[in-house]
């Protein structure tokens, strides 16, 4: 029987390693894996490669695992934001890589990771200085840059409910990164508001089925 | 001495009489997320969020608002009826794939030959910041800027090369700033409308690109 | 106000003119939008370039095309089905031009369009003669073969509900190749078993938004 | 004289036993679909089809079918309660992605070197098709072959090298036949069981690549 509901935070985060690349949803404060992050925090591991959208603000989930120097390198679109004062401190310091990604490049690269293709030509940044080191080639009269797939060790998101094969459903534009991150992962895990019981979930209407999802955990919001 | 500059109001309003009904539109942070407020009510638009929303509608009334639901300004909004969440590689779909009808960017600076640097200045202590302004530039239909005609500072947005690193070239269509609505066309800028008591020199004297001036060159008057 | 219902199937193809590219969904019977079809076959246009999994059977919709002598070209994957006797019999006769994709870089091909990308790297096919007279990379020790993106002028849906705003969900396995074929055309229209009013669609489980969408039309089934 | 060859539900049997409880499997048209139905009953399988389905169930009762829910074969399915559609992209993201744990595929010719050939013979008369093949073989974690051992006109199906256009190079790691299992290995072909009554010298008679046979190669008791 398959049964990916997991007991505790900590069970949920198990077998995370020093060195791993950390997929984490959200964007702002909107979907973001809060208790999944902190379970990581405890966890203890280093040297995390972080990819997300925004570095964390104020003490909490990124800006907590910055502060306390779990993470080596960082990928992500936006990491300037009211707030984002560890990450500013570290990265002055030159104690933070980071890697920027236009937005679009950063969802479609892990994209092209869960999709199993070796790469793709997006016109986003092939006239910036993002494309620096990179292939450029016109295609139909038009500059576009090369990108590679981003995969991951581990993929942390949050969505509203699963089942225990794993589906998932968001809350509204908490979906944003969830269900490309949950595809590019080796290990995808999910903290959500509730579960229910399998075929509750309407058929029509998953937005994560649960091929992509390792372990699901519930967080009560 | 050139006549006044348009309030941000002033600004949105202009921006947001050119956009037709039934338009599907993006709004950068900032001062072009005035001008979901100022169109006019007999106009269907639908507005989309980078994050993942299409249908967007204003500010919930206080107390009432989901706090996962925000816009890309990460403020608090609302879905109107007949909107939808995707999830964010769809949201850059629709951003990259020419899906958008009109997108109304802030700047640092516009070439006149249509380049647009919006997401880092030459300032080494910030970390630098891109999120979705080079797939926005790229893949919207019509790329208009809004911005004051000059920095704080009163140095020109409008060159004739950026000086800044590019978000994308040859892309921008139109800008509305403070002064006057400029299009960027084959020849370079074109100037349609000048606040009223701006002068065509005034604005020369404060844009750092050659300017045309349009034939039927018309008077901006603030509404 | 926006709109897209439109009233008839000729008002919901209005407009394809001689040699487009159509994009028509379905996978074999199922998500066909037969009525649109045969509303492009009274129309009366030729020379088309058809883009479709399979390559139709019997005497209805992408077979009575072909009979009817309007298909120049057809892009799919699985011509070859019990019934597409048509398409055999102008194939062999060298009248029908045919070229064959591979299913998940069909719809991955119509997805760049959509998506605005200038192409991708795939391991599917890069080993076959398909990858003939393609550029074939090898990416982290694995050949790729580079696919471009397939645009169209037209795509033609079924979905099963609509709104005026061009809102679309799917029934079970019809929904099939609608989603990606709606990104991909400059012109989509969708048929669907009936029309529902603004709002009503849940905005957690539309499938195709609007925005993807140009004409709905209802066709009871 | 060699023993009996399998009948199709005996080699979708064995087939089944090796397919552990959770998987996500994807069964190729023709022979391999038979698997769905012989798998023991203590397991939970998920199925997936190209066309959009996961958690495929088995075909209706009569009358009680949806006539668009239909497996890669064009055959009436239904979805088990946890079961879920998605798009043809999606469908296939899982395929070529690395997401489905076994696909079993029914095949042309297989090489020793694991090169597959199962979507296009020599023979020009037909037009070719190829539909999902070439996704699943490349994508899938485990790619298995099911298949008779010889062709209907006794010619062998394993091969040094396949004659007929490739599907995928190096993909296969095993193949169940009608008459043995035989792993792919940096070595070749490595025979791992063989039918009751027939002895190696009969498969290296109907087989045209060398054979290696395991240390503790086993008798496939059909079941």
């Amino acid at each position: 029987m398959i049964d990916k509901r997991v007991a505790s935070l900590a069970d949920a985060v198990a077998g995370i390693g020093d060195g791993a690349t950390v997929l984490v949803g959200g964007f702002g404060n909107s979907g973001v894996p809060v208790a999944l992050v902190h379970a990581v925090l405890e966890l203890g591991v280093r040297e995390l490669t972080i990819v997300t959208n925004n570095a964390g603000t104020g003490e909490t989930d990124i800006a907590a695992l910055i502060r306390e120097r779990r993470v080596r390198k960082i990928i992500c679109s936006y990491p300037r934001s009211a707030g984002s004062v560890w990450f500013e401190k570290f990265w002055r310091a030159g104690e933070i890589e980071l890697e920027l990604v236009p937005q679009g490049t950063l969802s479609e690269r892990m994209r092209a990771a869960g999709a199993g293709l070796g790469g793709f030509f997006t016109p986003a940044g092939a006239d910036s200085p993002l494309a620096q080191g990179k292939e450029v080639r016109v295609i139909d009269g038009r500059k576009h840059v090369f990108e590679k797939p981003l995969p991951a060790d581990v993929a942390l998101i949050k969505a509203d409910r699963a089942d225990r094969w794993g589906n998932l459903v968001y809350h509204s534009a908490a979906r944003n990164f969830g269900p490309v991150m949950a595809t590019a992962a080796a290990l995808t895990v999910a903290q959500v508001r509730t579960f229910v019981e399998l075929g509750e979930l309407d058929p029509e209407a998953v937005v994560t089925p649960g091929i992509f999802v390792r372990r699901v955990v519930e967080v009560p919001a | 001495m050139s006549g006044r500059r348009l309030s941000p109001q002033e600004m949105a309003r202009r921006v947001a009489r050119d956009i037709p009904d039934g338009s599907y539109v993006n709004l950068g942070i900032g001062l072009p997320t005035l001008v979901a407020d100022v169109v006019p009510p007999d106009r269907e638009i639908i507005y989309h969020s980078e994050n993942g929303i299409l249908g967007m509608g204003p500010a919930p009334a206080p107390g009432t608002g989901d706090p996962e639901l925000i816009n890309a300004g990460k403020e608090q909004v609302t879905l109107l009826p007949g909107g939808a969440y995707v999830h964010h590689t769809d949201a850059f779909v629709m951003m990259r794939g020419g899906h958008i009808d009109i997108t109304v960017l802030g700047a640092f600076q516009v070439a006149a030959t249509g380049d647009l640097a919006n997401w880092a200045t030459d300032e080494a202590s910030m970390p630098p910041a891109v999120g979705g302004a080079m797939d926005l530039a790229v893949g919207a239909r019509r790329v208009v800027v809004m911005t004051t005609h000059t920095t704080r500072d009163g140095r020109p947005k409008l060159l004739a090369q950026c000086t800044y690193p590019l978000t994308a070239a040859a892309v921008v269509d139109r800008v509305y700033t403070d002064m006057a609505v400029v299009d960027v066309t084959p020849d370079g800028f074109v100037v349609r409308e000048l606040v009223a008591g701006t002068t065509p020199d005034d604005l020369r004297a404060v844009t750092a690109a050659p300017l045309h001036f349009a034939p039927d060159l018309a008077v901006l008057v603030p509404a």
